[in-house]
């Protein structure tokens, strides 16, 4: 199998090519790229090269055995009855010449399992890879979603967030996993592959895509009602955006301007928001939902459900049940003067 | 070529003179009863295994706030179902002279010892010092001591029966061999306790 | 008797006269005594009359044949939920189901698949099939087989009412902690799947223990190891890997969890020292041997099949028990490479990919045996040889898809996506109901006396083919475009709309498929061709004797010379007479070389095996409730061994007991 | 054997009768247990008027109190979802897993408030003396309704197949579905400050 690398190279090829026509099925929308065959970093890149590599020996060896089969049934079928026809009787060098046949097939199966073993172990060290210091995330799974903290030397500056992760590009990020409640699993298909949340367990990766872009996690590992709808945009900025981004996000909420957006801040403290939700710098600091400093300018709502307009708000708090039924969210039978107030008063959570 | 029709046969001998009782790994049942010793017992193993699994997620063992196991009384019970042996092997012996009244005298010894060994084994669990539900190790130790427990139960019934049938009603020749079989399955019971034993009360003194 | 040995082939297992048989001399038997012997033994065997009869039946052929209805049943209630899944996936955020609902449906349609349909099916073709392949009168343990039937449908009811309770569990077949544990579970609906796997292992370890018991006692004379069936020989491998694997599931669930639920252990409780990857691990160590239970079985239909069909001894015997064997060890090996993506050492994760990996040997080597056999045999195209080619296009997928699993770093990719779900099917579609189909068609008319229809079944043969590809091929480029599963609905966004919509169409095919088989097998049963006892020509001992085999299976006991005793011994048929025929006996045979042992006094008919079962059902689902039921469920228990016992010591009979080295006549 | 099959199957009719008729009991029970109900549309309803009795006595004729039906007391997922609610809204922090400790305890017999659904309710939406913050402005009324059926699992008062087991914490206190019932019966005097 000297042949190896030189599949690869076509696996390489062959790789862009169908991986394009199956991500003209796939469109990005506001949810993001979520595919494996599209990399948008170093490790998957190389399980990609892995898994071309293993499909085309993989497809090789199925053809090869459908067509021995098929020809073995057809070109000597026959259409008689059982008892009209002997059992054949092999004579002894036929025999032979099969035993032979067998065992070469099965030392060529050990040969082509010990290659996928060898390659397999290389790009599982290339992703072992452990670089020396990283910015640190803390992604914590709840039923049905994520909260993330950007840690931080100085505790101060910790800043938390949710149901969004901003990475940069081009240098690996340590993401520490736990779980709240039941086990999740977080995967970005594009970035690199999973890794389960399990409570009482810690277990960390590392993020490293090279490609800025919105790319799209999603929980894989069946977490109860509302696992269909538990995603995770990750958004990948060059170093420089993401540097802005993290220090404008450390900032406390901005006090509203306008009346209405004051008036929905009375109603959002006032009412049962903030019995669930937190806002940084200001008196909320419920912790049963996600925490809201920052909904303004997220991609989407309800972990990665909806896009993010004000219909789309308002009738998520108004009637979140019909949309993700089991959420934890309880309706909300608000005037519609005082919704108005209150979406005004989110928007203005940048 | 033609297939022998049912009726075309040709007879190669008889067997007519085979015996139709036999003891031991001759018998059916002997197999059979082989059959669940082995289901039993790597049953138990699986459970010890888990035991342990979960001895690594404590550092002390027993826990901190938790007593060791008090050892007397599964040590009594230990000595009286190592003792119990004696009578099931003599049972077993007697079976295969086909002798019924030793067989029932030493069914009816049999049952005697081996009746107090499940009421003693309720203390035993108490003298884990420990409930189900206080953790996980309460739960581990009492699902080791338990699930033996069950299976103790079934054969001390097992024995009561037979020494009941024997001694109330007239027994068929096969039931000799039934008789030492479930000697055999006895001294399976008491060969798995005894690693229980030492792993669950006598273990936490150790490690 | 001609010695047979002349037309065989050096390279074919050595054929020798019996030895150490009471008399050597061949002597043909008269019909008329025949004749005479079969009413009698039919007057000995046979069940009784009316509901008492039918309930007390310990036949196992009657008891297999409820078993295989009922699992196929069961695999027909598994298809409808897969068909209900499919529907709601069919197009994005589809609301046919809501998410309660769904995953309801979809736990009930694992369990169901795995539990109370692949498994019993199988080890039920092994209940029928074996007694007949050994030649022997009966199987090992009748009452505990009827006994194990019972109980596995008691577990068949209990899920069904319960899915129609809106109790049905709905935490996946894997039932993974703490998701189904007492806090995120509340209710009952995981209990009903704790306890419904004890159900099903009681009936499974039962059969197991009947299975390897008839195969190592109970086989006709001459018919040493190295001559058993290889259909018998996949069914003991598998018997002993349910041994090993099934009581690992039922401690799991059973004693840790539903223990958890119930009275507060801390098993699962990570703040108490519990640990929620015990459960994986525990469930794993059953689950993965689970697939390989349920495949083996049909590998081992393939052999007899292709023999018969391609009229060659098949290639290789002894190299396809040892792999049987092989796979049956490595099977116990491999169960970490279903938690890759959980936290556990890196050594450990490359030690479980090498043995995922290398454990495609022994399976390679069958599959490359049956092509050779095939290649230098003259095969005949039958509907089951259709659904042989069927195997060999899906299973050979499925197992390749298996081997790319195995690395660690692919498999974090794809693990708990459609990749999964379409490698899993492919695997057991493939490799055990493909096989299923093509066993329903050549043993059916042992089964009925009735042949199939073989036009009707080639449509559904391809049917099948071309539906289980459409269905599941789709689905490995879905869970690359990071589609996971076990989601009740997706966004349109996604993409994953156009893809589905076709898996979908595909499941119709397989719907059709299935239905068309139904219909072949109603029609078919009532007025298909006469069979007789042979229809194939084919060589195993199951086919000397009339079709459907009577209730004694076999006039005398055969005698056997070689691998293939119908093809080596040719007629008449060779046996050994002097069981008696007035009461139920079975020839034991020694272990390895089987030669005649002893006569063994066969039980009767019994009530008891259905009363037990309904015992243990009490205990089971009354324990969900309350405690109680298992003190209460315990002493009826005791009660039913007592009764159990007594009718078993009830009529006394001159015996010829042989002990301590001589043999005494004593009643 | 023919007279005893007859037998049987008149037998084998009755019995298939009597598993239907248990069928149909299991689903009456089953059924509200196992249910989810996601959002009550529209919310359930409040209690007209807050039923609060403190003694036995009472002026003038006996006033017959309003039964409120408690929506969710039989309802599993909806009880853990009370329970989920009341860590959440830390009510531990005063009555301590129900034990009790700056707030009166919640698994014992005695109930100052009452230990009616209605009362219950009325205690949690508007608050009692001596501290107990009013919810209803913090709580939409179907999670006060879920609170209600927790707080009464406490001490057992709704059925076991609704009360919760353990859960994946330290164990503080037997878990609701096995804690004996307590017969509830009024204070004879109300909570002195503490």
């Amino acid at each position: 199998m000297a042949r190896g690398p030189r599949c690869v190279e076509h696996a390489r090829r062959a790789s862009r090519r169908v991986a394009s026509g199956i991500l003209a099925v796939a469109v990005a929308g506001c949810a993001g790229s979520q595919n494996v065959l599209d990399p948008a970093g170093p490790p998957n890149r190389s399980v990609n090269h892995l898994f071309w590599a293993m499909l085309i020996v993989s497809s090789i060896i199925w053809v090869a055995v459908v067509v021995a089969a098929l020809w073995a049934l057809i070109s000597r079928r026959r259409r008689t009855r059982e008892d009209l026809e002997p059992v054949v009787i092999v004579p002894n060098e036929r025999h032979r010449r099969e035993v032979g046949i067998v065992t070469g097939l099965v030392g060529a199966t050990v040969v082509i399992l010990l290659l996928f073993l060898v390659y397999d172990f290389t790009v599982g060290r290339a992703l072992a890879e452990r670089p020396s210091r990283t910015l640190t995330i803390e992604l914590i799974g709840h039923q049905w979603w994520w909260e993330v903290h950007y840690i931080d030397p100085d505790p101060s500056k910790l800043m938390v967030d949710a149901n969004e992760l901003h990475i940069p590009a081009g240098e690996p990020v340590q993401v520490k996993l736990s779980s709240q409640d039941v086990i999740h699993s977080f995967w970005v298909p594009n970035i690199i592959g999973k890794r389960d949340l399990i409570p009482g367990y810690t277990s960390s990766l590392f993020l490293d895509a090279d490609k800025p872009g919105v790319y799209h996690a999603q929980c894989a590992e069946f977490c109860g009602l509302e696992h269909a709808k538990m995603a995770l945009p990750v958004i990948v900025h060059s170093r420089a955006d993401f540097t802005a981004w993290l220090a404008e996000a450390r900032s406390p909420a901005a006090e509203p301007s306008d009346s209405s957006a004051a008036e929905g801040k009375k109603i959002f403290l006032a009412g049962t928001c903030s019995s669930c939700h937190a806002v940084t710098g200001v008196e909320a600091y419920g912790t049963i939902g996600p925490n809201l400093t920052h909904i303004g300018s997220r991609r989407t709502i309800a972990a990665g459900t909806l896009p993010n307009t004000r219909g789309n708000l308002g009738g998520w708090i108004v009637d979140p049940q019909s949309i993700k039924p089991g959420a934890r969210m309880p309706s909300n039978q608000l005037a519609g003067k005082d919704l108005r107030n209150l979406i005004d008063y989110l928007e203005t959570l940048k | 070529m033609t297939t022998p029709s049912p009726t075309r046969q040709e007879s190669l001998g008889s067997v007519r003179d085979l015996p139709t009782v036999t003891f031991g790994h001759r018998s059916l049942m002997w197999w059979g009863t082989l059959g669940f010793m082995t289901i039993e017992g790597w049953s138990l193993a699986l459970i010890a295994a888990m035991y342990f699994y979960i001895r690594q997620n404590f550092l002390t063992w027993p826990p901190i706030t938790i007593p060791l196991p008090s050892v007397t009384i599964p040590t009594i019970n230990l000595v009286l179902m190592v003792a119990s042996v004696v009578p099931a092997w003599l049972a077993d012996r007697a079976a295969r002279r086909l002798d019924v009244g030793a067989v029932k005298l030493w069914l009816l010894i049999s049952t005697l010892m081996s009746l107090p060994i499940p009421i003693l084994r309720w203390y035993e669990l108490w003298s884990l010092n420990v409930r189900w539900d206080t953790n996980a190790y309460g739960s581990a130790a009492w699902l080791l001591v338990g699930s033996h427990a069950t299976l103790l139960i079934l054969d001390v019934a097992d024995t009561v029966g037979l020494t009941l049938f024997y001694w109330f009603k007239r027994m068929p020749i096969k039931a000799m061999s039934d008789t030492s079989d479930n000697s055999f399955y006895w001294y399976f019971m008491v060969a798995i306790w005894l690693p229980v034993y030492l792993i669950v009360y006598v273990g936490p003194y150790v490690f | 008797m001609t010695n047979p040995a002349r037309r065989l082939p050096p390279n074919e297992s050595a054929v020798t006269e019996p030895a150490a048989l009471p008399d050597a001399t061949p002597v043909t038997l008269n019909e008329d005594v025949l004749i005479d012997d079969a009413r009698r033994l039919e007057m000995t065997w046979r069940d009784g009359g009316g509901l008492w009869g039918w309930l007390t039946t310990v036949d196992h052929k009657v008891i297999a044949r409820r078993y295989i209805i009922t699992a196929f049943l069961m695999f027909i209630a598994g298809g409808l939920e897969a068909g209900m899944m499919r529907m709601q996936l069919a197009r994005p955020e589809n609301t046919f189901l809501g998410p309660d609902r769904y995953n309801q449906i979809f736990t009930t349609h694992g369990t169901t698949m795995m539990f109370l349909f692949a498994v019993p099916i199988m080890t039920a073709m092994g209940l029928y099939f074996v007694p007949l392949m050994v030649g022997a009168r009966s199987i090992a343990f009748p009452r505990l087989n009827a006994f194990g039937y019972y109980t596995y449908l008691m577990g068949v009811i209990f899920l069904y009412v319960s899915l129609f309770l809106n109790m049905a569990p709905d935490a996946g077949w894997t039932a993974y902690v703490p998701l189904s544990g007492p806090e995120y579970s509340p209710g009952h609906r995981v209990d009903v799947w704790a306890q419904l796997v004890t159900f099903t292992e009681i009936a499974a370890l039962a059969a197991a223990v009947n299975i390897i018991v008839t195969t190592f006692k109970m086989r006709a004379p001459g018919m040493s190891l190295n001559r058993i069936p290889l259909f018998v020989w996949a069914q003991l491998v598998v018997a002993f890997m349910i041994i090993f694997a099934m009581p690992a599931v039922a401690i799991a669930s059973t004693l840790q969890l539903a223990s958890d639920r119930a009275i507060a252990t801390h098993w699962f409780n990570p703040a108490e020292g519990g640990d929620a990857l015990l459960w994986q691990h525990i469930f794993w160590f059953f689950g993965h041997p689970e697939v390989y239970i349920i495949f083996l079985p049909g590998l081992g239909f393939i052999t007899p099949i292709v023999e018969t069909f391609c009229r060659r001894r098949v290639f290789g015997y002894t190299a396809i028990v040892l792999s049987n064997i092989t796979t049956g060890f490595f099977a116990f090996g491999l169960w970490v490479h279903h938690m890759f993506a959980t936290p556990i050492p890196e050594l450990g994760q490359s030690l479980f990919t090498a043995a995922s990996m290398m454990i495609a040997i022994p399976t390679g080597v069958q599959i490359f045996c049956w092509l050779v056999t095939m290649f230098s045999g003259r095969p005949r195209l039958t509907t089951a040889m259709v659904l042989i080619l069927g195997f060999f296009i899906t299973f050979v997928n499925g197992g390749l898809t298996g081997v790319m699993l195995a690395s660690v770093g692919f498999d974090k990719q794809v693990h708990d996506t459609f990749f999964v779900v379409a490698h899993l099917h492919y695997v057991l579609l493939g490799g055990a109901v493909t096989p299923l189909f093509a066993a329903f068609y050549f043993w059916f008319p042992k089964v009925t006396g009735r042949l199939m229809n073989e036009t009707l079944g080639k449509w559904q043969a391809w049917l099948f083919i071309i539906g289980v590809n459409l269905t599941f091929f789709p689905m490995h480029i879905l869970g690359l475009n990071g589609m996971p599963r076990r989601i009740y609905t997706y966004l349109s966004q996604t993409g994953w709309g156009p893809l589905n919509a076709l898996v979908s169409a595909g499941a119709v095919i397989i719907v059709v498929s299935v239905t068309l088989f139904i219909v072949n097998a109603a029609m078919s049963w009532r007025s298909g061709l006469l069979a007789g006892a042979n229809p194939w020509d084919s060589y195993g001992l199951e086919w000397a004797t009339p079709s459907p085999a009577p209730s004694y299976n076999f006039l005398n006991t055969p005698v056997v010379l070689g691998r293939h005793p119908l093809w080596d011994t040719g007629s008449p048929l060779p046996v050994v007479t002097g069981l008696r025929t007035d009461r139920r006996e079975v020839l034991v045979t020694t272990t390895f070389d089987a030669q005649p042992d002893h006569r063994h006094k066969h039980p009767t008919a019994s009530i008891w095996p259905l009363i037990m079962a309904l015992v243990m059902a009490e205990l089971w689902i009354g324990s969900i409730f309350t405690p109680w039921a298992v003190l209460g469920g315990v002493g009826l228990t005791l009660l039913c061994m007592l009764g159990w016992g007594w009718q078993s010591t009830a009529e006394t009979d001159v015996e010829r007991v042989a002990t301590e080295g001589r043999i005494v006549e004593a009643a | 054997m023919c007279s005893r099959s007859d037998q049987w199957s008149v037998l084998g009719g009755r019995w298939s009768a009597v598993s239907v008729m248990t069928a149909v009991a299991l689903l009456l029970l089953g059924c509200e247990r196992e249910n989810r109900r996601f959002s009550e549309n529209p919310p359930t309803a409040s209690p007209t008027a807050s039923a609060l009795v403190v003694s036995q006595l009472q002026p003038g004729p006996a006033v017959v109190r309003p039964q409120v039906e408690a929506p969710y007391d039989d309802n599993a997922w909806a009880v853990s979802e009370g329970k989920m609610l009341f860590n959440a809204m830390n009510c531990s922090g005063c009555h301590f897993q129900g034990g009790g400790g700056i707030g009166p305890p919640l698994m014992d017999a005695e109930w100052i408030y009452g230990s009616e659904p209605d009362q219950v309710f009325s205690s949690i939406a508007d608050g009692r003396p001596n501290g107990m913050p009013a919810w209803k402005y913090k709580l939409s009324t179907q999670q006060i309704w879920e609170l209600v059926s927790y707080v009464r699992s406490l001490s057992s008062l709704i059925p076991k197949g609704a009360r919760n087991g353990r859960d994946d914490h330290m164990m503080t206190k037997p878990p609701e579905s096995s804690t004996p019932q307590t017969k509830p019966k009024m204070a004879s005097t109300p909570p002195e400050d503490d």
